[in-house]
Formats: structure tokens, sequence, C-alpha cells
């Protein structure tokens, strides 16, 4: 099981949760799972990356996730 | 091998840049130096309004007009809602079109509405005069306090704030987004915090400044093949938003690099170019489009004009306890501001446990931004540096000291999210403490005072997408190609990382920047990524050609290539296979023919990741306190650059982006009247430094390897930016004692607040 | 009315027709194929289009291509002798003094007209002779190197 | 925008007079490096350019038993390597030198300078206080007129169309007496000023100003002499008290507007701060004079 952790500015939108643990193979089934259980989520994720076990991926929907993977969802970085 | 202790032959001298002589001699072609047979001088009809629906556009006289081949408006851009996935970023394709040429309103004075290609350039500068355009002028939005007034003028319609909840009724709005970092509990940090400081900080808008205007020529061929020569800092970008703007196969657009006179972020989008392939379809004749330099001011590039709220607190000890900051970015005429990571970057260098950082991207009546070396975080920096500054003096502790207490180091989570590996903050910070420069004494001038600062400076640093090949010569030369526009020396660096790896001289490497049809796709020249990723890819391919060259060893020696070993550039026998004497490229390569052909190496690499980097500047300034005019008398450089590939152009990097802070610091600006028409759009009046306002740039280069690049070189451009704005405001505020919030330090400016200082 | 012009360029001869309003940049560019000079500006304030007019250090674009009649235009591609490369143009490579290299034409040119009349001069003078060469790249440390670098590389081959 | 017709480079003064009066939309072209911005910003074009360098009259500098005399489409760096002229008029010099770039330099002259009309004009304050005055060559003949006169508003000069400014002359200085003047800019070069002041001085013996003259730029619609500024000189041995109340008469007589080249109370301010530090440096020039 995955865990996905949300920060305070998302805890919003999760009713106060601040982290979930979710059987997921992948990033996309996990984005699933999440913005199911908490539809609010669902704009204030548009505009966020996603870091897995630290790592930070822009095009994650087919990254594979192990049963202790960490899942953080920060800012995107735009231009460079 | 540890990146730490691997020595290296090639990698880290200073050879000769292989593009230099064409440019000291002036035969490199950039992008206004290109001319076809036939072709046509193009001119845009810009808005004089910084605000206005476009009521209607009559073109029938300057189509009228002899020598006039073509005319293209807005409605020869089809609007689109399509996005175009660019490295971090999504591309709004609509928008960028429209910006190219406005369809419904003009939303900057500048903004381009139709366009003309004739047979001379006089004759299209008479057509576009011409060419009558109905305005219904509407009332401008210069400013993030204009923009978010109740009552303000809202710029698009439909326009909802991103990363907030979707809104139940529709609403109007110029914030384009909005998006937090949160940590721990703030209040309660701030609860424990023997200090706090809150300011509140402006920066105004600032453009990159490069001295090559924006320029290209387009062909479209009567077979539907497009070609587009252009100065741009990715010809694979220039090919993909023109196919998406105008509705054409990315394949059918071949787009070919010219020597580019800087960026800095500002060569990413397209503005001529759609514009140019529309002409050119219309007038079956190439077309070229050149920016004057007042074009360029007005309608590309700058980055946005802030507003940024800081809160510090630490306790005696010096250790931050807890911080907070609001970050308002211009985004001008369309979303798409660098608030966001401004906010990722404001506090990245600290350890604070408890954090609440929002930022808000907001449109107004300004040219749409765009990128500018480490976009977003230099304003960032200048609030939060500012006030750690001042955190430091009001705790008496030396402001290095005070830093050094509270970086980041290996393991610490970011605070925009992943854990940092390693970074060399805490080495930066040691050796800016150790150096000469931070000890010596400040020796005024009579009638002057004379200020030291220091501030920090952090940016994430790009990977990306890139594609190389390595092919071998049977002289032993070999061509080492990539995607990526060559704006500060990333060509040599090339040739060296490919003698490296093959033990081929750097002169017989011949480094190129190929068209889009004649290498993978490479992402932009920026991020500070070439090196970097496209580095990568070079190495990969050297590595692959390397390979192969061993396979050629073991044909010759008639072994099994486990057999063949590769080492300073030879191919040796190991063991089983000893006796043999090692064999050099030049020698292999005789033999090309003989052992199955040609030897090309490739590799793409998708690298999701860098190494992030930071540096400290040091800055000694004087203020003359009877006019409050301010010089920097020494300066400098200290940063984390993982391996420098070639020193030289690793300094540059380093000097270039201090000198372009040192003038956002102190003189450049964007100066609008009330109505929204630019008062600066020239090099006289938008003050960058020149020669005679600049000391040397020293520069310290420190070397904490990147452990995800094989020599551990991390991205070096943007990170200079970084720092000046507050390492000069800092000096400013040792100098006079007076806490500068507002940029530039002007001397208007500088000695009206010493006046009131008294 | 079209000017006929009569003038030398680079030691060479050369004739062309301009516009009477056309500036030499403009000939020099869209007429004679000498892109080497470059504009930045137009107004005279980037330095980018410098060439030397009877020897005088000017901006291209702020002369009019007519008034080059019978006087004696260098360019950057007429800095050079043959292969051998002036030396503000060698130590410019050997000390990197240049990045994207756009403004490098306008560096030589100036800074060679600087050595023309002061093969010793100073940092600050060498600042201020070149303070209407913008360089966006370089933060001129570099430049000003290999400027000085040049002069006193001239000095030796003369002395 | 309509089209330059023709370019035209007389010989000779009568030529290009005659060129002028006849044709009203010409205009005459020293150094071009206000004319052909101008032109180009406004996307007003003249009909014809009548260049100016080819007349003997128009170009050269002279030092003479009664001064100088600069033809007024002389470069700046022509004048500025004339080593007599920077000897005797180091502030007037040091203006001409401040003209734009060292490419500016090339090709700018100092009356072009006079003729643009900007009251940020840097030689304007220098000429004025030297008691320059303009030789105007016109379709009625030549007159003369002081250079304090000579601008009447921003851009607007006392020439009437076909009027030709020829050369600038300025009387010898005295015994003792020198000049100064300096600018205020943002950087160290290439901006146009925000405010300027010279002065010129004479000393007796002893050592006492018995003549002076100030005038100030960028802070009116013209370049301004300040009598009362020299009032506050004159009779002192120019010490701080006196350089001081001279910079108060200069703030006090600006007239300055805010604009993106610094704002009305600054331009007051500077003024002053230049006026006081310009009279002291042509003090001690003065000083040092036999």
């Amino acid at each position: 099981m995955a865990t996905v952790h949300f920060s305070r500015g998302l805890a919003r939108y999760t009713g106060g949760v601040e982290s979930l643990t979710v059987d997921a193979p992948r990033v996309q089934e996990l984005l699933v799972v999440v913005t199911e259980r908490f539809p609010g989520l669902t704009q204030p994720l548009e505009v966020m990356a996603i870091a897995v076990d630290g790592e930070v991926h822009q095009h994650h929907d087919y990254l594979k996730l192990r049963p202790d993977s960490e899942i953080h969802f920060v800012p995107q970085i735009a231009g460079g | 091998m540890s990146t730490a202790t691997k020595t290296f032959e090639h990698v880290g001298t200073r050879p000769i840049r292989h593009d230099g002589l064409d440019k000291v001699t002036g035969r490199a072609n950039y992008g206004a130096d290109y001319a076809l047979p036939g072709m046509l001088h193009g001119y845009v009809v810009r808005s004089p309004h910084a605000h206005a629906r476009i009521v209607s556009i009559d073109t029938s006289a300057a189509e009228a007009m002899a020598g006039v081949k073509a005319v293209v408006t807005g409605s020869d851009i089809p609007k689109t809602n399509a996005k175009l996935v660019m490295g971090e970023a999504a591309l709004d394709l609509g928008a960028m079109g429209d910006n190219a040429l406005a369809h419904d309103k003009a939303l900057y004075e500048g903004h381009a509405v139709a366009a003309v290609a004739a047979t001379s350039p006089e004759i299209a500068s008479a057509a576009a005069e011409a060419i009558r355009v109905v305005y219904e002028p509407l009332q401008p939005v210069m400013n993030v306090d204009q923009a978010l007034a109740p009552d303000a003028l809202i710029l698009h319609d439909g326009m909802v704030t991103k990363g907030r909840p979707k809104p139940d009724a529709p609403t109007r709005t110029n914030v384009a987004l909005r998006m937090e970092l949160t940590r721990g509990d703030l209040d309660k940090g701030f609860a424990g915090a023997d200090v706090v400081i809150e300011r509140t900080f402006t920066t105004p808008m600032v453009h990159q400044g490069y001295i090559e205007p924006h320029a290209c020529v387009a062909r479209w061929g009567e077979d539907g093949q497009v070609v587009v020569w252009t100065s741009t800092q990715g010809h694979f970008v220039v090919r993909d938003c023109c196919a998406g703007i105008l509705g054409i196969d990315a394949a059918r657009i071949k787009v070919i690099p010219s020597e580019i006179g800087g960026g800095f972020g500002g060569k990413i989008p397209v503005y001529l170019e759609p514009v140019a392939i529309a002409l050119a379809r219309k007038a079956h004749r190439p077309v070229k489009l050149v920016m004057s330099r007042e074009d360029v001011f007005r309608a590309s590039g700058p980055t946005s004009g802030t507003k940024i709220r800081v809160k510090l607190g630490a306790k005696k000890d010096g250790s931050f306890v807890a911080a907070s900051a609001s970050l308002y970015y211009e985004a001008g005429a369309y979303a798409g501001s660098p608030a966001g990571a401004g906010a990722m970057c404001a506090i990245a260098a600290y350890d604070i446990p408890n954090f609440l950082v929002e930022a808000y991207d907001i449109v107004v009546n300004r040219p749409k931004v765009a990128a500018y070396r480490a976009p977003g975080a230099p304003a960032a920096a200048f609030a939060v540096e500012s006030v750690v500054d001042e955190v430091a003096r009001r705790l008496g502790k030396d402001p290095i000291e005070l830093r050094l207490q509270n970086a980041v180091r290996e393991g610490d989570q970011a605070a925009y999210g992943p854990e940092f590996g390693p970074i060399g903050l805490r080495e930066v910070l040691e050796a800016a403490r150790c150096h000469p420069h931070w000890k010596a004494p400040l020796v005024p001038q009579p009638g002057r005072k004379v200020g030291r600062g220091v501030a920090c400076g952090f940016w994430f640093n790009a990977g990306l997408n890139s594609s190389a090949t390595v092919s071998l010569s049977a002289d032993g030369s070999a061509n080492v190609v990539t995607g990526n526009p060559d704006i500060g020396g990333t060509r040599v660096a090339q040739a060296l990382m490919v003698s490296e790896e093959l033990g081929i001289p750097v002169e017989r490497v011949r480094p190129i920047v190929a068209d889009t049809d004649s290498i993978g796709y490479n992402d932009v020249t920026g991020g500070s990524r070439v090196c970097y990723a496209t580095g990568m890819a070079v190495i990969e391919a050297a590595r692959d050609a390397q390979a192969q060259l061993r396979a050629r060893a073991a044909k010759i020696w008639d072994v099994p290539v486990e057999q063949v070993g590769w080492e300073r550039g030879r191919a040796i026998a190991l063991n089983g296979a000893s006796g043999r004497e090692p064999l050099t490229v030049s020698e292999l390569a005789a033999k090309l023919m003989h052992t199955g052909g040609p030897i090309i190496g490739s590799a793409t690499v998708n690298a999701p990741m860098a190494g992030p980097a930071f540096g400290a500047h040091i800055c000694d300034l004087e203020v003359d306190e009877d006019t409050g005019v301010s010089r920097v008398v020494r300066y400098t450089v200290v940063q984390d650059v993982g391996k420098a590939v070639h020193p030289s152009y690793v300094e540059g990097q380093m000097q270039g982006g201090a000198s372009q802070g040192i003038g956002w610091a102190l003189n450049e600006e964007y100066v609008y009247d009330a109505e929204g028409h630019l008062q600066n759009p020239g090099f006289l009046d938008y003050r960058m430094p020149v020669a005679s306002d600049l000391p040397m740039i020293d520069t310290v280069i420190i070397e904490v390897a990147n452990p995800l690049h094989p020599y551990g070189v991390r991205g070096v451009g943007e990170v200079p930016i970084v720092p000046p704005l507050a390492a000069v405001a800092n000096a400013m505020h040792d100098a006079t004692r007076v806490r500068f919030t507002a940029l530039p330090l002007s001397p208007p400016r500088v000695l009206a607040a010493l006046k009131q200082r008294g | 009315m079209t000017v006929h012009v009569r003038t030398t360029i680079n030691a060479e001869p050369q004739e062309f027709l301009c516009e009477p309003g056309e500036t030499l940049l403009e000939a020099l560019r869209s007429r004679l194929g000498l892109t080497g000079t470059k504009e930045g500006c137009a107004t005279g304030d980037c330095g980018a289009c410098s060439v030397l007019l009877d020897g005088r250090l000017v901006p291209a674009c702020l002369v009019l291509a007519a008034e080059v009649s019978g006087r004696e235009v260098l360019t950057v591609e007429g800095v050079a002798t043959g292969d051998t490369l002036h030396p503000v143009q060698q130590k410019f490579l050997e000390h990197a003094a240049l990045q994207c290299g756009v403004c490098t034409p306008g560096f030589v040119v100036a800074a060679k007209a600087l050595l023309d009349h002061n093969d010793d001069p100073t940092e600050e003078q060498v600042r201020y002779w070149l303070a209407g060469n913008l360089c966006r790249c370089t933060g001129y440390d570099k430049i000003v190197r290999a400027v000085l670098d040049a002069a006193a590389d001239m000095r030796g081959v003369t002395v | 925008m309509p089209q330059t017709q023709a370019y035209e480079a007389p010989r000779t003064l009568a030529d290009a007079v005659r060129l002028l009066s006849t044709d009203g939309h010409a205009r005459p072209l020293a150094g071009g490096t206000d004319l052909l911005v101008q032109s180009r910003a406004t996307q007003k074009l003249p009909s014809t350019f009548v260049d100016l360098k080819r007349i003997p009259e128009l170009v050269g500098i002279e030092v003479g038993p009664d001064g100088l005399r600069l033809g007024a489409a002389t470069s700046a760096a022509v004048i500025c390597e004339h080593a007599e002229a920077r000897r005797l008029w180091p502030g007037l010099v040091e203006a001409i030198g401040l003209l734009g770039s060292t490419q500016i330099q090339g090709r700018a002259s100092v009356g072009g300078n006079l003729c643009n009309g900007s009251p940020a004009a840097d030689t304007t304050c220098s000429l004025i206080v030297n008691r320059a005055r303009g030789v105007i060559a016109g379709a009625k003949g030549e007159r003369t007129v002081e250079v304090e006169r000579f601008t009447t508003g921003p851009g607007r000069t006392v020439l009437e169309p076909g009027d030709l400014l020829v050369a600038l002359v300025v009387p010898r200085p005295a015994a003792r007496t020198a000049d100064a003047y300096l600018r205020l800019i943002p950087r160290s070069e290439m901006d146009i000023a925000a405010a300027g002041a010279a002065a010129s001085v004479t000393l007796d013996e002893r050592g006492v100003c018995t003549a002076a003259r100030v005038a100030i730029g960028a802070v009116a619609p013209t370049a301004l002499l300040v009598p009362a500024a020299a009032d506050a000189l004159i009779g002192s041995r120019l010490d701080d008290a006196a350089l001081r109340r001279a910079a108060d008469a200069a703030s006090a007589a600006a007239r300055p507007i805010d604009d993106k080249r610094g704002t009305a109370v600054y331009r007051k301010t500077v003024v002053g701060v230049l006026t006081r530090r310009a009279a002291g440096i042509a003090a001690e020039r003065a000083r040092a004079r036999p």
C-alpha cells in the first residue's frame, strides 16, 4: 500500500485527512482512488506535480508504485 | 568510480570554442542575417492601446498597394484550446496564438493585431500604416493592486483561478492561479519566535535584454513543407508550437536554428514565427520578420513585476522557526507568471519547521511574461534574503553564520517537496565566509558611504529530454550532433565530453546544433539543462560509439568483445587477450569500412530530475548620499556547479547572471504611464549595466558532484541571477541603514529614502 | 532618388546604389552582404553596429550610407588580416570573452579602435571606451580582460 | 512613412542655405545622432538630408587670440582631441566628451546638440557659462545669438526656416578663470542627464571671486542661466558657505518635471548638489591658473 501525503493546504479539501494509504499499481490508478475519495482535490491537483519517493515527476501516469512508496504533491515549475 | 574522485583528462580544461572564430570575425549567422531569393519583408501592426476591444480591421487599402503580397490578422490564426507539453510546463497554444495575432482584444500596448508582407521593408511599413484598425479602448489594468481591486476590469471573461476549488457560480477574476506550500503549524511557530520581521517588497517588471531582437524567415513550399529559420532557444518547441497554433503537422515544419544572440528565457515563446508562416502561406514567397528594439521591449519577454510579503520568525540563537510569504506576480496579458516557482524557491535554502507560502498568478495589461533566468526566484529571494539580513542584524549575528545555521543539507525535505540529495549550500556559504572579499575592510571614499551585503540563491535546474549522436569519421575525427541552440558555449562543453569518453582531441570533435529534421527531439535550451541533460545524452552517445569501437577492436584482434577494455581513449586488450597493442580511435577509425562500416553512437535521455544548485553573492556598494547614485565596487559570486566542464564558460554564466541581477537591483524597470504606454522601450532609458558600471566579478566555483550526472554536472546558468537583488539591497542597507523594500534602487528612490531617514 | 556611392570597405573598392535615407548599417547588411555588423537597437545605444569610418569609431545605424562616398569603412569582416586574427579577436577567443556572440563584432571593432590610439589603456579607460557596447551575457569581466591582454600583446609585438 | 527623396552634401555654405531655404522639409544633417533617431521614432523623415560635413566653415576647431571657434558640425571626438581647447575650457570640453558613447562621440556635434533643443543637452550649460555665441547663416545673411537665448523651449530654437547654425564662438577666458560641468545620470555612462550644472568663475589675485556664471540643465524647458547662483559666488572666496548658497539659488531657480529620468523633487535637489560641486571644481581650476 503506497502512502499519499496531503499538505495542510491540500488537507482543506480532504476534511483534514493528512495521509492515506492506497493500493494502486501505478500513479494513474492511485489518482483515481484519491480524487474519488476527495473530489474537492481535483482542481487543486491540476497544478501540482507528484513526488514519488523523493523524485518529482511531471509525466507520472504510468509510473509504477512500490508497496512502500511515499507520494507527495508539489507545485509544478514553469519555464526555465 | 565515485565522481568525487574521478579525474578528468579533457573535462575541466579551457579550449577555444569551435564556433568562436566565426563569431569574432562576423561570419556567424544570427536570426536577422538570413536572406532567401524572392524573400518578402514583413511588418507587424501593433496596438497603440494597452487594453482595447478590436472592433474591426480593414486591410483592403493595404492589400491594394503595389508590392504588398499578403496581409494577415487574427482570423488567420485558428483559435484553439490546445496545450503543448513542453518539459515542465504545458504551453497554452491558444494564448500563444492570440499573443502572436490578437483575435478579439488587444491586451497590451504593442500587441500584434495584423501583419503585412511586401517586396521591401518600406512598402511593408507603408502598408501597415494603411491598415485601419478600429479599437474600443478599455481601462487598462496595469498592476497587481489594480487587478485585484473589487471593481477591476477583467482581462479574460471566463477565467477561473486554478488551484482553487471549482466555483459554483461563474466568477470574474484576474487571478489565474493560486498555489501554496505548507508545513507544520504556523501560529505555534511564530509564537515560539523571539524575533519576527515582516515586510512587503516590490520588484519592477524587467526585460531579459538580449542584444539580438527576435527575427525569423519562413518559407511555405509548394509541396506544403514549411521551413523556418529563426533565433530561438528551442527549435523543436518552435516547430511544435507553430504546428499546434496553425494546425499543421509538426513533421511538415522544419525549423533551422540560427546562432542566437541571447535569450535568458525570452526566446522560448514564439512571437513572429506563426505570423511569418501565415504570411508566407498567403504570399507563396519566403517572408522575413524582424522585431525592432521597441517591439522587443513592448511585446516580448519581460518577467513579472511582483509584490511579496514575507514574515520570518527566529529564536535568539538564530534558528528559524516559522515563515510565511504571499507572492503576487504579474503574468502580463495571459496566465503564466512564475509565481509558483518563486514560491518554491523563496525559502528553499532554509530548514524551517513551520511555513505557509502562497503564490498568485495575476493577469495585467502588459506583455505576457516569458521565462527569465531562474524565473520567479530573484524577486522571491530579494524579499526573503532581505528579511534574513534584517534578522541577522536584529540578533547581532554574522549574516553568513545565520544562513549556515539554517541552511538545508542533504536529506532535508525541501520546502517545495522532495528530499535534497547531495547539495552544496553549506560548502558555498563556507567558501563565501572564507573569501578574502568577506574579510576585507570597507574603505569609504570621500563623500560616499560604502556597505557590504550578502545573499543566497537557489534554483531547481531542469532535466527534460535530449537527443545526441556522435559519428566517427575514417580519419578519427568526430561530429557530435545535438538539438540545443548554443547560447553560451555549450557546444564546446559537449565536445569536451566526447573527448573525455573517446580520447579524441577536442579540436577534432566538431559539435553541431542540428535542425528539427536532423536530430531527435530536444527540449529547449533553458532550465540550465543543456550541459546537464544534453550532456548526458552526449556522454551516452559517446559511450555507445565507444562500445562499438570496442567491438571493432575485438574483430581486429579476433577476441571476444568482453576481452576488450577502454582506457584513456584507446581500446585495450584485457587479460586473456594480452600481447596486443592498444588501438587508438584514429587507428580504429581508419579500419571502419573493413570492420563493419560507419559508427554512429546515439542516445536519447528523459531526465525527470536535475541537481538543484545554490549560490551566495557578496556585494560592496558605494553610494553618494547627496545624489543617491550608487555603484557596485566589488562583487564575488560563489556557486556550486557540480562539475565545471569548461570553467571559463561556467565563470561567464556566473558573471553574466550577477550583472543582470545588479541591473535589476539598481536601474532596470518598465516605466508605464497611467494609460499603459511604455515610456522606456529602448536601451537609452531601459538602463542595463554598461561596462563602466561594473567591477570585475570574482568567481568561486564549488564542485559538489551531482549524483544524477556521470561527471557530477549541475545546471549553472540560472542560479547566479537569484542572489544579486538582495545582495545589492543588503549592501545598500549596510551603507545607509535604510532597508529598501522596493526596486530598483535608482538614484531618486535612494535619495528620497535618505532624506526621510534624515 | 537613388544615390550612387563609391567607397572603400575593408580596403576594397565598393560601389552600390542606395536610398537617400538608408543607413550605412542597412546598406552593409542588405546590399553588400556584410552581416557581421549587427543591429541591436538602430538608435545608437548598443554598439552592435560599430564600424570605423576613416578610422573613427561610429555607429553604422546613425550614418547614412550616402555619407560614406569617397571615405573608408572598416567592418568586423575587415579586422583580421587574411587568416591572422587581430590580437583583440584572438584574445576574445582565449579569454572566453563571448557567450552568445552577437555583441562581439561591435566589441571587436570598438576595442580595435581603442588600441589603435592607446596601446596601454587602464581598466577604467577600457570600461569607459566600451560603455557604448552593450553585452548582456558576460558582465564584461572577460571582455575587459581580453582587451587588456590584447593591448599587452600588441605592445609586446611592437616593442 | 514618406521616404526621403534626396541626400545632398553641399560644399559651400551658400549652397547649404539655398537647399534648406527652398525646401521646408529638408533637414541639416551633422552627426545625425538625434536627427536619424527622431525621424525614425516619429516616422517623419525629411525630404532631403543636407549633409553639412563637407562645408569647410562647418567643420573644424580653432583656438586663436579671440577664443574658440567650433564648426557646428565638428564631431565631439575631434574637439576632445584638441589639447589647447581642453586646457582653456576644461568644463566645456568635458561636457562635449559626455555626449553619448565613444561611437556617438565620433558623430555627434555641438551644433547638433544645441539645435536639437533638448533641455538636457550636455553642452548647453557649458556654452552658456562661457558666453558662447552661435553664428547663424540664413537667407537674410549672418547673425549671432547668445547661447542662453538660442533655445526657446523643448525642441525649439531661434532658428527660422532656412537658418543654419554655422559655428559657435567662445571668447578666451580672462585670467584666473575656469569652468566645470557636472551632470547626474543613474548609470556611469550612456544616459541622458536628469540634471546638469555648469559654472565658470573668475578670481582676483587674492582668490576672491570677481565674476561667475552658473547655468543649469534638464530642470526647466530650456537650460537656464542662474544669475542668483552667480551672485552667491561673486565676492566670496568660493568657500563652502558660498558654494552652498549658490546651490540653493540653483535649486530655487529649477522648475523641473517628473518623468522617466527622474522626479521633479529629485532634480531640484540634485541640481543644487551639482552646482555646488561644479563651482567647487571650477574654483580649484581657477586657483591653479596664472
